[in-house]
């Protein structure tokens, strides 16, 4: 089933480069995006058994991040078809500088993205940290294309800094792992997780701290820690919104699972504290950057990308808190993922209404495309983690384990950013949806967002609502056997 | 054997400080196509008793790193016409300090971790990680685009240098996996280069800094 | 029951003797005969057959104004203990329900005045919320200080538990409650140095001009009500300086009333001997009383 | 309690039903408002009946989440709560049916009625709730409701800076909640109310701290209060009068709430928020008279009820840390019965403004003047609702502070430990009552009295009947409860009795008893004076004239005393802590032209304390965006950095 969820992807997106027809190659797209969540939820009922010493295998972690990653990129798809179809139609004409650029082939865009897909499947599903790691430096290389859609100078730059960044990045995860394998030289330990785990305290301890700051450093660059978090903005904001939703809500989740992984061979080798720390003082860390980037922002796809920069913060700091910490970050994880995504799909539908990028420039939304700023604002809401969300649940469970754990000055700290960022986030999105609409000139027709492009973005923000209201049984099981693994290390 | 291996890691180290000196573009993309290969002759010098898939595996990547990488390289310099001369940020007697700097620091760095005892072959961390910050160091003081992929493969032949001389068990197919991305970074990260070159008239990475959010006039005004 | 009606009604009938005694003593003062002490008698009488006149500007409110205000002064009235006797309507806390009683008369007299919409009288009401605002806390604190003193919350309480042996171990406290006592009795009955009654320019008065515009029976439910107010802030300072009870209830009566014309010929003295203040200065004053009265307070908790 | 629950039911679905017929405003419209008298009529059953018959009623829910239970419960404390929110919404619904009318078509009806009706149920959710879980779901509803209401007209920038305001202020409250919340939380791990224990040693003071600073922001402490004058004009009347009237009290039941959850107080906590409420009431009072919006105005004067209601709160921590069960009693007893009080004449108080803004187009009380003859029913509202606001016997402002004022003068007696407290409060509040009159002097006298002071009037009407009929109810509702006091004791001893003994509060009955006494016996003097006058002037019809205007030969309107003219006194007085803005051009010539004057009343707190901060805070993060300048190097070079840093600081 696995190799099933693996191949079906990959096959197709080599598929992609060839079919020429655009009606069947979106058909192939959104079909492919249905039988992976299909498959998906498949093995969400089943739980294939692990082999151990197997490289593929699906644990309660891996599944979790799966089912997001899954879940996303249907609606992606759903959104991407449309949008295809619209950037089809008109020239692609800059935002911002107004020169005219053309966009890349569509059959390389298909392709890369579902290939895309089947290396976070990969990722989500791997055993072996040496494939976890390939896995991962895939997705930069198979996204790197997504990025650079709209063939103008400033994507071109956005790729290349993301490229060479994240490549420096996973080197330096290399070097982790062969550290880590180092450590494990002694009792002739391989990379294979569930060997690791089981026996972590022979591990030399010298060499696996030393291995996890280089994996700690080369991953944390991928999900976009600060201060490694710098391609991330321009990445975001120079890419078309699926391929930011799908950077924001996955792609930092695949990162954030190569974290995990080697956390919890550090945990179960009885290492967690020094952990914590780490991941407490970078989660803080990125939480103030982004902050204050917000607060200073005038572009408001960067804005969503710090967003991101501060739930990633807000991930880290929760797994380095432990306890109940742990659960509220993966409840955090889930819900930041659809509402990011689908902030995303809307601000897509933003640009694509006003032409540009500049909040500035965006004023009256809820005049001009009224369906759409309800939309926007109701993102913001849940995005700043307004009850009932799940985002306000991992809020408040993350606070209170930093409370009963006495760490009374990173709940501190973490709150007042929290405030910051409500704040400078409030203005922005509010300047955009009140007030009186900019008046069109004659020439441009207004822009009617379609039912199509708004249903994602709809749909991810009810689950997201709902996850506040009702947690389901399944959910309640997968995340806490996840925050079990993190916490316990245990099989 | 083993002063032999030594022999190799002098000479990387070598390596590494003559490519912060170098100043041709060319010159330096020889080096590390030099050290690429004298790394992947660690593993059949460092024992005797090596397994055949270890020796399939060094080819390929003496292969890579000694053939394809400089092929490709050098192409991207030819068709983005690119000067011959590396343009560093910085002085060349200032790189040269610097990397002597880096190698101490990994000696340092070395001292903490200790190495198992089946590993025979002693300077491995210092001439792998001075190797990594040589990398470092070429890609934070050269401006050009291309010189940064260099830096990036200096990198990975310091990453190489560990996990080849430690023999570090893994199975053939994770090698080899990891082998190809780091070929497909390249091959991407050139393809880059000649999209850079055709979009910028040259390819000077301060052309490449347009994105960011930082705006020197502006002042906090009113929340 | 009987006798407590019976001192409301000697009030109520004695009230209009006051501001009669304070002319006289101006008069003599001045040399001058002066009016008949029961001139204000006359004039109620004169002016409830008058016929009143209103203008076109005003509303039910300016009627209103008046007979609130005199409402709001009986009420008041039936509160007050008339030589350390109990008044008919004596309750814990009734010390509040007199000042806000004030406060409502305060508030109807100058709704009425912006009734008519003129300057003048927008002028005078706005000099009345004014001073009232420093008056009122100082009023609240001097009482505030006799309570301390014991005797519960209601001014028969505190006035009856009031004995000479208070004067001689606390005489600094009473002292400066009179005081303070005084110059809010003069404040609020706008006399001199605070207002001056029989000043001729608009521009310098504060309760004359609020009621420029009513007359008859309305201006004479305005004169009865300030002299009834004139004796119920006088009643007060008179139970101060008078602890002494007698038993038997008539000479407890006759020395209290005494005791009023006493303090309406001080008052008298006071508008003879100095001038008016300047508008700006009144509020330094009241603070003066507002002093007084935390003093009073300070001295009584160090007891 | 499950009719509570039933009610909240149906105002979230008459909300739902009438955000779907936006399409027709006036069906809209009539859901709305039914569906919140409906809700009321029925909440109030079991509301009063908990009141008479006091107890606690649970009921909980199943809760699938993996913190909190969405566990509810009635018990006094939050049924008299209930009791003004319950009242005040219908009216206020009711009376949103006539004034909404004119913008049907203009504005979204449906959405402002759906938000009207789940803001209300927010409110009744927020008092059931007996988890942190579902109390900060209902606090958060309440806060984004109120929010989308606030920014109703939100083409005005003015509108827009007050949403902007109201909507961080309300975030970072909810920021300080959860802390305390998590404090509280910390021994027992859960968060339901009833496990909930006080933290040991300095981190009950900390709870204490953080929901001051919580529910402090939403009740509009000074100097937390800043959102507070900005948005409450900003909406539509009736919704300024829930807010006013019943939303800001959350804050003040939040918290009483903590206050019984932490039990057994500090001595310094009632000492803070009595100086709290103290400075709360007398500066809100100031700033009410330096204002000459109406409704600024009397969103100012709600900041000085607030701080009336946080001094006898103070009181009351303080009677209970002393032990001196009189003032916890009358101080806890009176706060609770002002907070009643205080709902049903504000609310009051906000619908006449509507209805002046209805009729004369604009609340600039220097443009305003005689309406009284315009709409006779409005104004006398208006006046009733001001002599309440200035707590005048007989209405029933006067109740709440009299047990107040009782509290603390029994705590003044010869040997007494909380005299100097109790004498702050005495002197503010008597402060706060006569700066009330005056500053409601000016806003009754210039905008119903006198002539109209601009003939820019649109058409003065009177409200319209249903209007009329909404405010008649409160206006009965004030003059009945002062002079019913007396049987309002029982049920507010009984909320207070997690908090203090009650029985000092029911002997303060006979007090209560004489006040209505001497009400009524006002009333009765009021009657005969009338009569008496009517039997003087009886055959002496009056002559009509002109005012007194001194033997000037033309005199005109804008020759009246105008309000800020009438509070330049006092304001000058308190001019270095009111800082007005005055614009007047300099004289030169002898007999100089047209001049103008015109004072501003400036937001001192904002302008002075927050906006520096956030200047500050935004300063330091434009130099932080340094970080994100673009060069590729430096990005690298940062990577490089952590790391060395991470090796050198964990190997």
């Amino acid at each position: 089933m696995i190799t099933l969820l693996m191949l079906i992807p990959l096959f197709s997106g080599l598929a992609a480069f060839l079919i020429s027809d655009d009606g069947r190659r979106r058909a192939m797209l959104l079909a492919v995006a249905g039988i992976h969540l299909a498959l998906t939820i498949a093995a969400l009922v089943a739980r294939p058994e692990m082999v151990p010493g197997d490289w593929f295998g699906l644990d309660p972690l891996g599944l979790l991040f799966l089912g997001v990653t899954s879940v996303l990129f249907l609606g992606a798809s759903v959104y991407a078809v449309k949008y295809m179809a619209l950037e089809k139609r008109d020239p692609g004409e800059d935002s911002d500088e107004g020169f005219i650029f053309n966009n890349e082939p569509e059959t390389v865009f298909t392709g890369c993205l579902l290939l895309f897909l089947a290396a976070m499947t990969a990722v989500t599903a791997s055993r072996h940290l040496g494939i976890l790691w390939a896995a991962v430096e895939a997705t930069t290389l198979l996204s790197a294309p997504l990025i650079y859609f709209h063939r103008h100078k400033r994507s071109l730059e956005a790729t290349w800094k993301y490229l060479l960044i994240c490549s420096v990045g996973i080197a330096m995860a290399l070097m982790g792992n062969l550290f880590l394998g180092a450590a494990g030289l002694r009792s002739g330990l391989a990379l294979d997780l569930g060997s690791l785990l089981s026996n972590a305290m022979s591990l030399d301890q010298a060499w696996l701290k030393a291995a996890f700051l280089f994996l700690f450093v080369g991953y944390g660059t991928k999900m976009g820690l600060a201060p490694f978090h710098t391609w991330l903005p321009d990445a975001h904001s120079e890419s078309p919104a699926v391929v930011s939703a799908l950077l924001s809500g996955a792609l930092l989740n695949c990162a954030f699972l190569g974290i995990l992984r080697v956390a919890q061979v550090c945990s179960a080798a009885g290492l967690s504290g020094f952990t914590g720390d780490i991941l407490i003082l970078f989660g803080i860390l990125s939480l103030m950057t982004a902050a204050f980037f917000i607060l200073a922002q005038k572009d408001y796809k960067r804005m969503l990308a710090y967003s991101s920069i501060e739930h990633m913060g807000i991930l880290s700091l929760g797994v380095g808190l432990g306890g109940g910490a742990v659960y509220g970050a993966l409840l955090n994880a889930v819900s930041h993922s659809l509402t990011k995504a689908g902030l995303f799909f809307v601000s897509g539908l933003i640009l694509a209404a006003y032409k540009t990028k500049q909040i500035s420039e965006v004023k009256g939304l809820i005049r001009r495309v009224p369906r759409t700023a309800v939309l926007w604002m109701i993102g913001f809401f849940l995005i700043t983690g307004t009850p009932p969300s799940g985002i306000f649940l991992g809020k408040f469970m993350i606070l209170k384990a930093a409370v009963s754990g006495a760490h009374y000055a990173a709940a501190a700290a973490y709150l007042f950013f929290l405030a910051v960022v409500f704040a400078g986030m409030g203005r922005i999105f509010l300047d955009m949806t009140l007030g009186e609409a900019a008046v069109l000139n004659e020439a441009e027709k207004p822009f009617k967002s379609s039912r199509q492009m708004l249903l994602p973005a709809a749909c991810f923000f009810a689950c997201v609502v709902l996850l506040g209201l009702y947690m389901p049984a399944w959910l309640n099981d997968i995340i806490s056997g996840a925050g079990d693994l993190i916490t316990g290390g245990t099989i | 054997m083993t002063t032999l291996a030594e022999l190799i890691i002098v000479a990387v180290i070598l390596l590494n400080l003559s490519m912060a000196a170098s100043g041709s573009l060319a010159a330096c993309i020889r080096l590390a196509a030099a050290q690429g290969v004298i790394a992947a002759l660690l593993p059949l010098l460092a024992g005797q008793g090596v397994p055949s898939g270890t020796i399939v595996f060094c080819c390929a990547v003496i292969l890579l790193k000694g053939a394809i990488f400089p092929w490709l390289l050098t192409r991207a310099r030819v068709k983005a016409k690119v000067s011959r001369d590396a343009e560093p940020v910085i002085g060349y007697p200032a790189s040269i300090i610097l990397c002597l700097a880096a190698f101490a620091a990994a000696s340092w760095l070395g001292t903490k971790l200790p190495l198992p005892e089946t590993a025979r072959v002693a300077w491995i961390v210092p001439a792998s990680l001075s190797t990594i910050f040589t990398g470092f160091l070429l890609l934070t003081t050269r401006a050009k685009a291309i010189t940064q992929v260099l830096g990036y493969l200096v990198i990975e032949n310091g990453i190489y240098i560990f996990g080849l001389a430690l023999f570090v068990e893994q199975p053939l197919m994770v090698e080899m996996a990891i082998l190809l991305d780091v070929f497909v970074a390249v091959f991407v990260m050139g393809i880059t280069i000649f999209h850079i070159s055709r979009e910028f008239d040259h390819i000077d990475t301060a052309e490449l800094s347009q994105l960011g959010d930082w705006y020197p006039k502006q002042t906090g005004g009113e929340k | 029951m009987t006798r407590p009606l019976i001192q409301y009604f000697l009030a109520l009938v004695l009230a209009p003797l006051l501001p009669g005694i304070i002319n006289r003593v101006k008069a003599f003062f001045g040399g001058r005969r002066g009016v008949p002490v029961l001139q204000l008698y006359f004039d109620l009488y004169k002016l409830a057959h008058k016929i009143p006149v209103y203008s076109r500007t005003t509303t039910w409110l300016f009627k209103a104004g008046p007979i609130i205000g005199l409402a709001a002064m009986l009420c008041v009235l039936a509160l007050l203990p008339f030589g350390g006797r109990p008044s008919f309507l004596s309750f814990e806390g009734d010390l509040i329900l007199l000042v806000y009683l004030l406060g409502l008369a305060r508030l109807a007299t100058v709704l009425a005045a912006l009734d008519t919409g003129s300057g003048f009288e927008g002028m005078g009401a706005s000099r009345e919320v004014q001073f009232a605002v420093f008056a009122e806390p100082a009023f609240f604190l001097a009482l505030a200080a006799l309570a301390r003193g014991g005797g519960g919350l209601s001014l028969s309480g505190i006035f009856s538990n009031l004995t000479p042996a208070a004067w001689l171990t606390a005489s600094p406290v009473l002292t400066l409650v009179t005081a303070s006592l005084f110059i809010v009795f003069l404040a609020e009955n706008s006399r001199v140095p605070v207002d001056d009654p029989n000043t001729h320019l608009e521009l310098t008065m504060i309760h004359e001009v609020m009621v420029l515009d009513h007359s008859g029976p309305d201006l004479a439910f305005i004169l009865y009500g300030a002299a009834l107010k004139l004796w119920a802030l006088g009643a007060l300072i008179a139970c101060v300086i008078l602890p002494r009870h007698y038993g038997s209830w008539l000479v407890d009566s006759g020395a209290f009333i005494l005791a009023m014309f006493f303090i309406a010929a001080a008052v008298g003295v006071v508008e003879s001997v100095m001038g008016r203040l300047r508008l700006l200065k009144v509020p330094y004053l009241l603070m003066t009383a507002l002093t007084f009265s935390i003093l009073a307070l300070i001295f009584q908790a160090g007891r | 309690m499950l009719l509570v629950v039933v009610a909240v039911a149906i105002l979230i679905f008459s909300a739902a039903l009438a955000l779907s017929l936006g399409r027709d405003p006036r069906r809209a419209s009539m859901v709305g408002a039914s569906g919140a008298v409906l809700a009321a009529l029925i909440g109030l059953i079991s509301t009063v009946k908990i009141l008479l018959y006091p107890a606690t009623e649970t009921l909980s829910f199943p809760c699938s989440l993996p913190i909190g239970s969405f566990a509810l419960a009635l018990d006094p404390l939050s049924a008299i709560f209930l009791l003004p929110v319950f009242i005040l919404t219908a009216a206020a619904a009711l009376y949103g049916l006539d004034y909404l009318k004119p913008m049907a078509g203009k504005k979204p009806l449906g959405a402002v009625w759906a938000m009207f009706n789940l803001l209300s149920a927010a409110m009744v959710f927020v008092l059931l709730s007996a988890d942190a879980l579902p109390f900060l779901m209902g606090w958060e509803m309440m806060a984004a409701a109120s929010f989308a209401l606030v920014v109703f007209e939100h083409e005005k920038p003015q509108v827009r800076k007050a949403g902007l305001i109201y909507l961080v202020a309300g975030g970072s409250g909810a920021l300080f909640l959860l802390f305390m919340f998590a404090l509280l939380a910390s021994p027992s791990g859960s968060v339901a109310f009833s496990s909930m224990v006080r933290p040991g040693g300095a981190l009950a003071s900390a709870v204490f701290i953080f929901s001051v600073f919580g529910f402090g922001l939403k009740a509009g402490f000074i100097p937390l209060h800043i959102w507070l004058p900005e948005a409450h004009p900003a909406a539509p009347s009736h919704v300024s009068a829930v807010m006013s009237g019943v939303m800001i009290k959350m804050g003040i039941y939040g918290l009483l709430r903590v206050l019984v959850i932490l039990g057994a107080p500090e001595a310094w906590w009632g000492w803070l928020l009595i100086i709290i409420g103290a400075v709360s009431a007398v500066i809100g009072v100031l700033f009410a008279l330096a204002q000459h919006d109406l409704k600024r105005l009397l969103a100012w004067s709600s900041i000085e009820n607030v701080g009336i209601i946080t001094m006898g709160i103070g009181l009351g921590v303080l009677g209970q840390a002393r032990s001196v069960p009189s003032l916890a009693a009358l101080g806890y007893g009176g706060a609770l019965l002002h907070v009643i009080n205080h709902a049903f004449f504000k609310g009051l108080l906000f619908m006449s403004a509507g209805a002046v803004l209805h009729s004369a187009g604009t609340l600039e009380l220097e443009n305003l003047g005689g309406l009284l003859k315009k709409m006779p029913f409005t104004a006398f509202f208006f006046f009733l609702g001001s002599a309440a606001a200035c707590a005048l016997p007989p209405l029933n402002g006067f109740t709440g502070e009299f047990l107040i004022y009782l509290g603390a003068f029994n705590s003044i007696g010869p040997s007494s430990r909380a005299a100097f407290p109790a004498l702050i409060v005495i002197t503010s509040l008597a402060a706060t009552g006569a700066l009330a009159v005056a500053a409601f002097a000016k806003a009754g006298g210039s905008v119903f009295l006198g002539e109209p002071r601009a003939n820019n009037f649109e058409s003065p009407h009177d409200a319209g009947t249903i209007m009329k009929v909404a405010m008649a109810a409160l206006a009965a509702l004030c003059a009945v409860i002062g002079l019913c006091s007396p049987f309002l004791l029982k049920p507010l001893a009984a909320a207070i009795t997690p908090l203090a003994v009650s029985y000092p509060l029911l002997d303060a009955g006979v007090n209560m008893l004489y006040v209505s006494a001497g009400a009524l016996t006002l009333i009765a003097l009021i009657l005969c004076a009338w009569a008496l006058r009517r039997a003087i002037s009886r055959g002496l019809p009056p002559v009509p004239g002109v005012t007194w205007d001194c033997g000037y030969a033309a005199p005109t309107a804008r020759m009246q005393y105008g309000a800020s003219a009438f509070t330049q006194p006092l304001t000058d007085f308190f001019q270095p802590l009111l800082r007005k803005a005055r614009s007047y051009p300099a004289i030169t010539e002898y007999f100089p032209g047209m001049a103008s004057f015109s004072t501003e009343a400036r937001a001192v707190f904002y302008n002075h304390l927050y906006s520096p901060v956030g200047a500050q805070i935004k300063r330091l993060a434009f130099r932080y965006t340094w970080l994100q300048h673009g060069r590729l190097q430096f990005y690298i070079l940062y990577i490089v950095i952590a790391l060395i840093a991470l090796l050198v600081w964990k190997l």
